[in-house]
C-alpha cells in the first residue's frame, strides 16, 4: 500500500531518538508486528531512496471534541544517524510524507502457553513493542532491553503498562545492570520452568548472540534483521542475508524486505 | 482528442513508450501491486543466466548523491525456473515482456537466445553485454566492439525475435560500440547500463560494497545517458531504448527528444514503485497539454 | 598535539592536501574574500592557452541532478596577460600556484609548458589532455593513450617543474591512460576531469547548452572519480590528486583511503566559496578527533 | 559577503510572486541598487546551486516593544518558475538561509537634472525599487511597469508611496494600457523637455526594445541583465554576455555577475 500520511506528532524521546505519529488509511491497522515501512523523506533527489523503519505502534485517535472523525495512525520510533533521518527530525505537524507499507513478514505469534521473552537492543525496540501489546494478550511477556548507555533505553514505561516484566543493562551501567542484556536473559532461561520463545531486533552482534543461545538450549528464536534496501517490495535484491545453507561456494540469500525482516533464526547463518 | 502514444520498436507495437529497465523490475509480479502493466508499453525482466545466480556478498547497494550504487552480482533464478516460475505469470498479461539476458561466453549467450527465442510469451531479447567475457581475460563485452559483435551475431543466428542490445557506458566511443551492434544484426539499442563507480565508509576504512564497486544509476546519471542516446541516435538506423535516471515524464520526453523510440524506467521504481505508469500516464497529458497529437514526432526531434 | 597535515606531492610540500580545481576559482584573486589562500594546500588558475580565448556561446551551464554541465570554452586571458596581470597577484601569496593549461596541437602545448616553466611564481604545472587534437581529427588527446603520451613527452622535454596530467574520465580504460602518462614523464596524476553529458530544454527543444554538450561535474560524479582514483592508484607509482564532486571533509578523506595525495575541490567553491578553506579545518579536526596523527598515513589505506 | 539570514517574513504579493524578508549584517545597508545576492536554497545537494535574486529593499527594522535591537533587514521579490524558486515559497518566518552578496555593480545614479525613467517588466521590478527609492531624492522618477496579465504588475502602491508617476501595460489589457510598456515610454520621450535616462530590467526582449530606442534617441540607459550563474564571484565564466563589440569571430563577453548585471545599454550587443 502506498499513502500520503500526515504528520500528527515528531518528538524527540530520549537523546537521539524520535517517535512519530502519522495518520494512515483504516487498512493499515491490520499491520502485523514486525512489518515495516519505506519512507519517502521529500521529494527532492537528496536524500533518493526510501528509508525503512518499523511499525512501532498503530491505533486510532478519537479526538475529544465530538463530531470529529476517528483518525487511524502509526508511529515509528528512530535514531538519527544521517542525512534522512536528520531531516525526518526536523519535521513537523501538519507535514507530509510519502509511506510505502506495511511491508515484510512480521513476527509468528507463536503459542500462548509460551513464555515470550523479548529482546531489544536500543532502537531495535521499535517493531518490538507492538509484538508485546499482541503477545500479553495470550502470555506473559518479558522484556530484556539493552543498550550502550542509558539514553539508548527507550520506552520502558510504555512497555511496562502493557504488563510487561522489563529488565534493562547498559553496557556503561548508567541504566539497569552493567553489561549485555544477553546476560539477563540467560539467568531467565535457567530459571525458566515451562516453554518459552524468544523474539529479538537490535545489533547484528545482539542477534548473533540470542540466535546462538536460542540454538544452544533449543528454544524457538525470531529475529529481525536489517538490510540496506533500495525497493523494499523484493525486486532490487539488494537487502538479502546468508541463509542457514549459506557459504562462499553455495551462496543462499534470502530476502530481507520479503521472505523478513523475521526470521526463525534457524533460518539464517550466524556466526559461532 | 487523445494523442496517440504508440510506438514502433523495430517491429514491436507498444501502446506507450515508457518501459521498466532489467533488474529494476523483478519478473513483473513484484510491482502487480502497484503498477497496472496493462497501462505501461513493456517491461524487462531481470537478467537471466543459464545457471541460477546467488549473487555478491551484502552490502550490495549503497546511496550516493542523487543516484545508487548496485552491485547485486547479477543474483537470478536462472533460465529453467525462469520458465517453471515466471513464464506462467507473462502469459496472464496483455504486455510485451522482454527478457534480459547475459552470459560469460559467446556460447552461453548463443544458448541462452536459443532458449528465450522458444518462449512464445517473451515478446523480445534484450542482451545485456556490460559482462567480463571470461575466455578473454575477463574483458567486458560491451567495452569492445569485436567483442560485443561476436555477442550480437551469435545471438543473431538463433532468433527471429527482436535483438535489443544494451550498451555499456564505460566506454570511450559508444557510437563505434552502438555502430558494431548494429552490423552485426541488432534490431534495436538499448542504452545506457550502469556507469562503474565506488563509494567509501570513511570511518570503517573499507568500500561500503563487499564487491568494492558497483553500477551506478538514478537521476545523476541523466546528463551522460542523454548526451550518449543522442549520439547513438545520430549515428545508427535502428530504434533506440533510452534509458539512465528517467524519474518524470519530463525526463523521458527529453530522452525521446535526443532521439530514443522508447524509454526504460529504472532506479525511479525503487523510489515510487508507480512510476513507470505514472509517467505514462503523465507523458500523455503533456502531449494533450501542448497540442502534440502524435508521441512519434518528438522521436529525434531536437532542434540541435 | 595537531595533526600533521602535510603531504609532499612529486617534490612540492604543501601544508595540506586542498587544491582548487581549474576553473572553479578563477586566477585566485577573485576569491580572496572568501578564502584565506595560506590556509590550502595549493590553488590551480584557470586553463591557459596561447592566445586569449572568448568562450562559447551561451548559456554555458546548467544545473542537472545532484551536479552540473558547463561549456564555458575554455575561455581564458591567454598566457601573455596571465604573465601581465595574474602573475602579480600570485607573488603576494605564500601557496604554490599551479598553471593548467591546454593546446590544441602537441606543438601548442610544449611552447606553453615552456613559457610557464620560465615563471617563478608557477609551482607546478597541470595538463589538461581533454580537448580535441586538431591534427588528428579532432580526437581527444585524453582518449588515446599514445596521443596523450606525446603530449607529456613534448612536455616534459622541456620544464623542470612539477608536471601533473589531469586525466579525462570519458575513457574505456583509464588505468592504461594513466600509465601512458606515467611512462611518458609525468610527476604526478590529477583525476577526473569532468564527464560528457547533454541536457535538454522540452519546451524549447532544445539542448540547453549553446555548446549541446558539456562537461558534467559537482557531487553526483564522485562515485566514478572516486573508482577511477581507486584504479588508477593501484597501477601507477606517481602520487595522485583525486578530484570530482568533493563537497566536504569526508569526501575528501575518501579520496585519501582511494590512493590520492590531494584532492581538488571544484564545483563546491561555486556553492560555497570558502569550501576549500573549510574542507582542510575540517579534514585537520577529523583527524584529531580520531587520533590520526599524520594525514599520510590514510594514502591509500583503504581496506579492500 | 557571506552570511547566515533568518526569515522575517515571506507572503505571496500576486499570484506566483513573493516578496521575502531577510535579516542582514549592517554592512549590509549599504548594498547599491541593482545589486544581487545569491541564496542557498538548502543544504542538500537538490537544488544544488545558489539561486540570484536582485535586492528589493533594505531597511531596518525598529521592533515595538522598547528594549530588542534595530535589525538590519533586506528583502527580494521572486517568481516561482522552477524547483528552487518553488523551495524558497514553502519557507517560514525563522527559517534561516545562507545568503551571498551584495554582489555585482548596481545602477549608476546619474545626474539629478536628468528625469529618470525606469522601465520594469514582471519581476524584472525586484531590483528597481531600491533604485527608485535613491533617485526619487534627487530628481522626478516615473515607472513604466509592464506584465503579460494584471497578476505581473507588481508592487505599483510601493512605487507611488516614494512619489514616483506610475504608468503601467499589460499585454492582455487586464491593467493599464493594453500592449506593450514601451509604448508607454516613447510617448514620453516625445512629451519629454529637458534631459533625461532610462533604467530598465525585465525580460531580453523587453529590455532590447527598450535599448533600441535609447540608441535611436541618444538617451542614456542601463540595463540590468539575467544570466545563468554558478558561483556570482566571476570564478565560473558560466554567466557572460556578449559585448557590443560581439560576433562570431571576434567574441567580446562581459562578466554579468562582476561586470554587470548593470549594465550602459551601449556596452553590450542587440538585436536591431
Ligand atoms: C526493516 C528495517 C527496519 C528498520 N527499522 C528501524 C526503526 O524502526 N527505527 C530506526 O531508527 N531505524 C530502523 N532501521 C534502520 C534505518 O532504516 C536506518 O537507520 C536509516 O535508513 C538511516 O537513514 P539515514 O539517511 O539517516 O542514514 P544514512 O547513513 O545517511 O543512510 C544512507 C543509506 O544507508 C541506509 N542505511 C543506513 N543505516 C542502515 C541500517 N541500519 N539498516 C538499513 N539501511 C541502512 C539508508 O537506508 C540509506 O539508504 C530499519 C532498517 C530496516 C532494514
Ligand atoms: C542577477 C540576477 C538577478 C535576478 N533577480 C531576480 C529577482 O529579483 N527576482 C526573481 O524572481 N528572479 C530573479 N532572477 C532570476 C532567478 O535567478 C531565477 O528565476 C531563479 O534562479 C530560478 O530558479 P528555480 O530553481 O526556481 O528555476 P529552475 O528553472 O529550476 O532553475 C534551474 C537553473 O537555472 C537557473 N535559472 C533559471 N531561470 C533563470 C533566470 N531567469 N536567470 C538566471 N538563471 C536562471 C537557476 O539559477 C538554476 O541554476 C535573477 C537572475 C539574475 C541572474
Ligand atoms: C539494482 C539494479 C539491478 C540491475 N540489474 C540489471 C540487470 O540484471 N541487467 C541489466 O541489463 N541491467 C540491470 N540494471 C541496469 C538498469 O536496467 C538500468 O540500465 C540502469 O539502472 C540505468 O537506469 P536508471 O538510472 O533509470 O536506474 C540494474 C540496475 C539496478 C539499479
Ligand atoms: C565551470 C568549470 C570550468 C572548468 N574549467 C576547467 C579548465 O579550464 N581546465 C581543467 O583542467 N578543468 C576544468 N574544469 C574541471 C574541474 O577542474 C574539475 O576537474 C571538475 O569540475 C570535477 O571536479 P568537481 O566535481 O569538484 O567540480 C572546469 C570545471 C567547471 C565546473
Ligand atoms: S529492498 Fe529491494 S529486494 Fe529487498
Ligand atoms: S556567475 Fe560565475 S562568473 Fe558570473
Amino acid at each position: 500500500m502506498q499513502f500520503t500520511a500526515m504528520i500528527l506528532s515528531n518528538a524527540e524521546v530520549s537523546p537521539g531518538y524520535w517517535r512519530m505519529r502519522l495518520t494512515a488509511p483504516p487498512e493499515f491497522a491490520s499491520a502485523s508486528p514486525g512489518q515495516f515501512v519505506m519512507v519517502r523523506v521529500n521529494n527532492a533527489i537528496d536524500p533518493l531512496l526510501r528509508r525503512p523503519f518499523g511499525v512501532f505502534d498503530v491505533g486510532t485517535h478519537t479526538p475529544a471534541h465530538s463530531g470529529a472523525a476517528a483518525q487511524p495512525y502509526f508511529e515509528m520510533l528512530y535514531r538519527v544517524v544521517g542525512k534522512g533521518t536528520a531531516m525526518l527530525s526536523t519535521l513537523h505537524e501538519t507535514d507530509l510524507l510519502d509511506i510505502l507499507g506495511p511491508l515484510g513478514r512480521g513476527f509468528d505469534l507463536g503459542d500462548s502457553d509460551e513464555e515470550k521473552l523479548i529482546v531489544g537492543g536500543g532502537v531495535g525496540l521499535a517493531p518490538l513493542y507492538l509484538l508485546a501489546r499482541e503477545l500479553v494478550k495470550k502470555s506473559p511477556v518479558r522484556l530484556f532491553a539493552g543498550g550502550r548507555t542509558r539514553d539508548d533505553i527507550l520506552c520502558i514505561t510504555e512497555f511496562e503498562r502493557l504488563g510487561v516484566e522489563c529488565y534493562t543493562a547498559t553496557e556503561d551501567g548508567s541504566l539497569g545492570e552493567c553489561g549485555l542484556v544477553t546476560e539477563a536473559l540467560l539467568r531467565r532461561l535457567d530459571a525458566l520452568q515451562g516453554r518459552a520463545s524468544i523474539y529479538a531486533c537490535g545489533p547484528h552482534g545482539m542477534l548473533n548472540a540470542v540466535a546462538n543461545i536460542a540454538a544452544q538450549r533449543g528454544i524457538p528464536c525470531q529475529v529481525s534483521l536489517e538490510g540496506y534496501m533500495a525497493c523494499g517490495v523484493g525486486a532490487c535484491l539488494g537487502c538479502v542475508a546468508p541463509g542457514n545453507r549459506h557459504s562462499a561456494e553455495t551462496p543462499d540469500f534470502r530476502c530481507v524486505c520479503t521472505e523478513g525482516p523475521v526470521f526463525e533464526s534457524g533460518e539464517l547463518k550466524w556466526r559461532d | 482528442m487523445k494523442p496517440d502514444m504508440t510506438v514502433n520498436l523495430a517491429g514491436m507495437a507498444l501502446r506507450n513508450p515508457v518501459m521498466t529497465a532489467s533488474g529494476t523490475f523483478g519478473y513483473g509480479e513484484e510491482f502487480a501491486e502497484y503498477v497496472d502493466l496493462e497501462t505501461i508499453g513493456a517491461f524487462v525482466t531481470k537478467g537471466l543466466s543459464l545457471k541460477p545466480r546467488a549473487g555478491n556478498p551484502t552490502p550490495r547497494i549503497v546511496e550516493t548523491p542523487g543516484g545508487m550504487l548496485n552491485a547485486i552480482g547479477l543474483q537470478n533464478v536462472g533460465i529453467d525456473a525462469f520458465i517453471q516460475k515466471k513464464v506462467p505469470f507473462l502469459r496472464s498479461v496483455n504486455t510485451p515482456a522482454i527478457a534480459n539476458f547475459f552470459g560469460n561466453t559467446v556460447d552461453e549467450y548463443a544458448e541462452l537466445a536459443g532458449r528465450l527465442d522458444q518462449i512464445p510469451e517473451v515478446a523480445a531479447l534484450e542482451v545485456n553485454i556490460s559482462c567480463p567475457n571470461v575466455k578473454q581475460g575477463g574483458i567486458v563485452f560491451g567495452t569492445d566492439p569485436d567483442c560485443a559483435a561476436g555477442v550480437v551475431r551469435a545471438c543473431r543466428a538463433v532468433t527471429k525475435k527482436t535483438l535489443i542490445v544494451k550498451l555499456s557506458p564505460n566506454v570511450t566511443d559508444v557510437v563505434a560500440m552502438a555502430r558494431a551492434c548494429e552490423d552485426a544484426g541488432a534490431d534495436c539499442l538499448s542504452l545506457i547500463n550502469t556507469l562503474t563507480g565506488m563509494a567509501i565508509d570513511l570511518n570503517k576504512r573499507r568500500p561500503v560494497l563487499a564487491n568494492i564497486t558497483g553500477g551506478f544509476s538514478g537521476p545523476a546519471i541523466k546528463p551522460i545517458a542523454l548526451r550518449m542516446v543522442w549520439q547513438v541516435a545520430k549515428a545508427v538506423k535502428v530504434p533506440i531504448i533510452g534509458i539512465g535516471g528517467i524519474m518524470n515524464a519530463t525526463d523521458a520526453l527529453e530522452f525521446m527528444l535526443a532521439g530514443a523510440t522508447a524509454v526504460q524506467v529504472g532506479t525511479a521504481s525503487f523510489i515510487n514503485p508507480g512510476a513507470a505508469q505514472q509517467i505514462a500516464a503523465d507523458m500523455e497529458n503533456w502531449l494533450t497539454d501542448n497540442g502534440v497529437a502524435d508521441i512519434k514526432s518528438l522521436i529525434g526531434a531536437l532542434q540541435a
